[in-house]
Formats: C-alpha cells, structure tokens, sequence
C-alpha cells in the first residue's frame, strides 16, 4: 500500500446518553460519503459505530460521561480508508478475556448479549482495541 | 425522544407476519418480542418478521430477537425474516442466526418457506 | 417560558475543508431528530447550519482551520428547544455593517452573493452573532 | 469526493426542463447554469428547473441561480422551478426570488404555466 496522508480528520463529543448513539452514526453516514464508501459500506460503518458507542455507554463507567469519536479519513489524492476512533476514558477490560460468543451457546443461555464486539470485527476491515486503567480505544477501518 | 420502534402484525392462517418501521434497539427489540409471545400464545407457531422497514439495528436488540428464536425452537415453531437490508443480513450471518432463523428475499418467498403444508 | 435544562450537549470538531459542512448537515440531524423537531423543521436546520459554515470556511480565515459545532437540547422533561452554536478562531467581522441584500438590487449587480445570514436569520427562531477579534460565533435556535 | 450534482435535460417544443440530483453547492450551481446556457444559445427562452432530486442547496448554488434568472429577464424569458422541498421554497421566500422565477408545486402546473400560448 502506497503511503497515505491525512486528508480529513472530525471530531465529536458525545454525552454518553440514551440515544447519542445515532448521532455518531449520523456522523460517520457523512464522512464515510466523503471518504467515497459505497452504500452498503457505509450501512456497515454505521452499524460498527453504534455497536462501539453502546458498548462504552454501557461498560466505560467514564466519570466525565462523554465519548470521543475521530474519524480520519485516508488518501493519496483521493480518499481510500476511512478509520474511526471510539475513545472512552473509563474502567478499560481485557479483550483478550472475552469469551467470542457461539449461537448454540447463547440460544441455551440465561445472558443472550456479547455480540457487539465480534459484529464490529466482522463488518469492518480492521478492528484493533486498546483498553487499560485509562479507559477504552476503539479503532475501525475500512477501505474503498 | 428519538422516533421508537412502529410494529404492524397480519395474522394470516397458519401464521403471522410482523412488519418493523424504525431502529430495533432494547425497546424495539422488546416490543417485536411482546407481540411474538402474544402470537405464540394465540397458537401461532410460524412467524415472519418482515424488517423492510427497519434501516438499523443494534445487539442488544438482535439479543432480544434470539429469545424468540430459543422461544420458537422450544415449541417447535419457526421464525423467519425478510426484506433486511444487505448489513442486517450480514450481521445475522456473522452471528449465525441463520442457521436457525430463515432468511428470505422477500415476503413471497418466506410465505412460501414457512407456511405449514396442505 | 420555563427554566429549561440542558438534556443534551455535542460538540463537533470539523476542518474547514470542502465538503465538510455536509458532516455538520448530518450531525445537526441526529440531533434535531433527538430534540423532536419536525421534517420541515429538520430541514431548515441543516440548511442554516449549512450556511453558518460555509460561511466560516470562506471568510474566517481562521489560523487553525478548524471549526467547532457545539448542538445543546434544552427542555423540562422532554426536549424543547435546539441551539447550535458555529464558532470559528477567523478575523471577525462587524454584523451590523453588512448590507441586507435585495433581489432587485442583486438581480444587477455583479456579486450576486451575500444570503447567507438572511437565510440563516430567515429559517431559524432566533439567530446571534458574536464577532470579535478572537472570531466569530453563531447562535441559532429553534424550538419545537 | 461527495457526489456531485446529476443533471438531466429534457427538451421539449417550446420549453426545456433540467431535473436535478443532488446537492446544488457551487459546482452544482454552475452545472445548471452551463446546461441553461446552451439551451438559451439553442433558442429556448422558457426553463424549469424540475428539483425534485434535491434535497439540499446552498446560497452559493442560489447565486448561480439568480445569475440564470437575470439572463432570462435580459431575453425576456421565463425561468420555473417545481418540485421544491418546503425548506427551498421558503428560502426562496425569504430572498424574494418568488416575484422573479415561477414556483410550481409540481411539473404539470408549471408546464401550463411557462409555455407559450398557442
Ligand atoms: N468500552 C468498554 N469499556 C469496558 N468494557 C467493555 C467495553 N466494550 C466492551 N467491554 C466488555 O466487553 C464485553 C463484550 O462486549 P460486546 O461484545 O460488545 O457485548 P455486550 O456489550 O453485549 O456484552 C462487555 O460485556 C464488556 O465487559
Ligand atoms: N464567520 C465569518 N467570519 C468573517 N466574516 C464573515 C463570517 N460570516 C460572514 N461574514 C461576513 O459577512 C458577509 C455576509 O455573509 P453572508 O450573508 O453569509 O453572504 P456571503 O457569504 O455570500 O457573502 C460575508 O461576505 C463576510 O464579509
């Protein structure tokens, strides 16, 4: 892959609040156009940013309550990635612990969650998380 | 505030179908499954969620949505799904769903599938 | 009118860059959408928005380039009110010295230019200006 | 790399229309303006601008727009617009070019509106 610079770069904070969730997707609806994204990319991409929003709404436990959204779009003339940045500055986990949920497991089960992360993983190009004592980042990519 | 979950059902012989307007989060999620065990309670054993409406989705909503289906394959009914949108269908692909949930192109087809034989 | 709370607050970080106000555009609908506004309503917003930075990318010249959206929803219980404030870091201006601009005048003049505060002032419910030497502020806010 | 504006023409005896698709910012503007040009070159001296594929405009898009409609008062032609989101209309309203460009809620009205007289 040729080198690629920083041709857009948007910021949004979000109170992290019932419903913020779809301005995030809203957000990242426009700055995936940009980036050239077809439509059923951009569907994706709206859906791996919610998934991620939920979570730190839901897990973070941030004391500030707000998430911080980058989007960044790549490109040498043209636009060619799109990578999106979820950043919480909560409680943190360790991936690595969570268990990848299987549909016959959680067809029996009492707790039917645990799907958000492996729906991210799924739907974008690449998903790499870093979470710790200062709290959680998610980053997502896809390409055109 | 943000517009909630619409539902229609059409209870036809031998089964239902359910047509979603709007995002199926936890409270959309709860409402598809209020109206399910009301159906199932009436005796239906076969229902069509028709998601043509339904531009978005979350997990936590797609959770409420494997009760039914634990539900369904408890009293030996089916659920199926038409209409999603390339993404929903994806995302039910990835999470397996479809194993045992059926995934139809469009209501005809699901009809079709579904309906109990003569 | 009664006292109202802030239900919500986003802020938005875009660079001042073609195309970016339709990411503005989009995130002023999420919000909206939250704050129950109607279609019409809705429209009107993205449209003012839309103006104000345009507005900022063209005539702020603004060292950083960049432009911050800041979306509050006001309301008792339910959301009320919507009020978006465009702030840019440019050159400012004074509001007062700029000319109303008259479709019969500018029907013959060269620079048919120069609608876009009427616009903004024409399609929200109140609109303030602040504009200084550290930039330039637009208020606009619209209740439901 | 937003889309740009998609532009059709439509000639017909007497009258052109331009169905528009998309966001009318400068370029968008601009587009129609070189489309109504070459019609008005061609000889036609009555234009509508058919909106209906769009849904936003800026004030730099109106600008070009207000340059097409001094052209047609310097030929003594006519210029329509139907199909507008509420949203344009008023903010046509609010500029004052209602009193110089025919606003017609859809194609039909417009059409008996601009053509010329038997
Ligand atoms: N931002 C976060 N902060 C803290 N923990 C998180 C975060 N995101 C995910 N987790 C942890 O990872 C688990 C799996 O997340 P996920 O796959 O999205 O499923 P679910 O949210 O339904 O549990 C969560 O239950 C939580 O323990
Ligand atoms: N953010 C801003 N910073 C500096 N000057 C501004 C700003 N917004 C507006 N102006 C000034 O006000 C004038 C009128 O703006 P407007 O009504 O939007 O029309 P236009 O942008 O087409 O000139 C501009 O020409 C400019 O001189």
């Amino acid at each position: 892959m040729s080198e690629q610079a920083i041709l857009r770069e948007v910021r949004l904070l979000l109170p992290m609040a019932p419903d913020m969730e779809t301005v995030a997707s809203q957000a990242a609806t426009a700055v995936a156009q940009y980036a050239g994204l077809s439509t059923d990319q951009i569907d994706e991409v709206r859906m791996a940013v919610t998934e991620a929003c939920i979570n730190a709404f839901e897990h973070s436990r941030a004391a500030d309550k707000t998430l911080e959204l980058t989007f960044t779009v790549f490109g040498t003339r043209e636009p060619e990635r799109l990578c999106i940045a979820v950043r919480d500055r909560g409680v943190g986990f360790v991936p690595e612990r969570v268990e990848e949920p299987r549909i016959e497991t959680k067809l029996k089960a009492e707790r039917k969650r645990g799907w958000g992360i492996k729906i991210i993983r799924g739907l974008m190009d690449d998903v790499t998380i870093r979470s710790g004592a200062d709290g959680t980042t998610v980053v997502m990519c896809k390409s055109r | 505030m943000t517009e909630g979950l619409k539902l229609t059902v059409d209870r036809r012989s031998g089964l239902a179908v359910l047509y979603t307007d709007g995002y199926i989060n936890n409270q959309g999620g709860e409402e598809i499954a209020r109206a399910a065990y009301e159906l199932i309670d009436q005796g239906y054993t076969r229902l069509l969620l028709n998601l043509h409406g339904t531009k978005i989705i979350n997990s936590i909503g797609i959770s409420i949505l494997i009760e039914i289906i634990e539900r369904m394959l408890q009293i030996d009914g089916r659920l199926g799904f038409c209409a999603l949108t390339p993404t929903i269908e994806k995302t039910f692909h990835i999470m397996g769903l479809a194993q045992y949930a059926g995934i139809f192109p469009d209501e005809a087809a699901a009809i079709a599938a579904l309906a109990p034989g003569p």
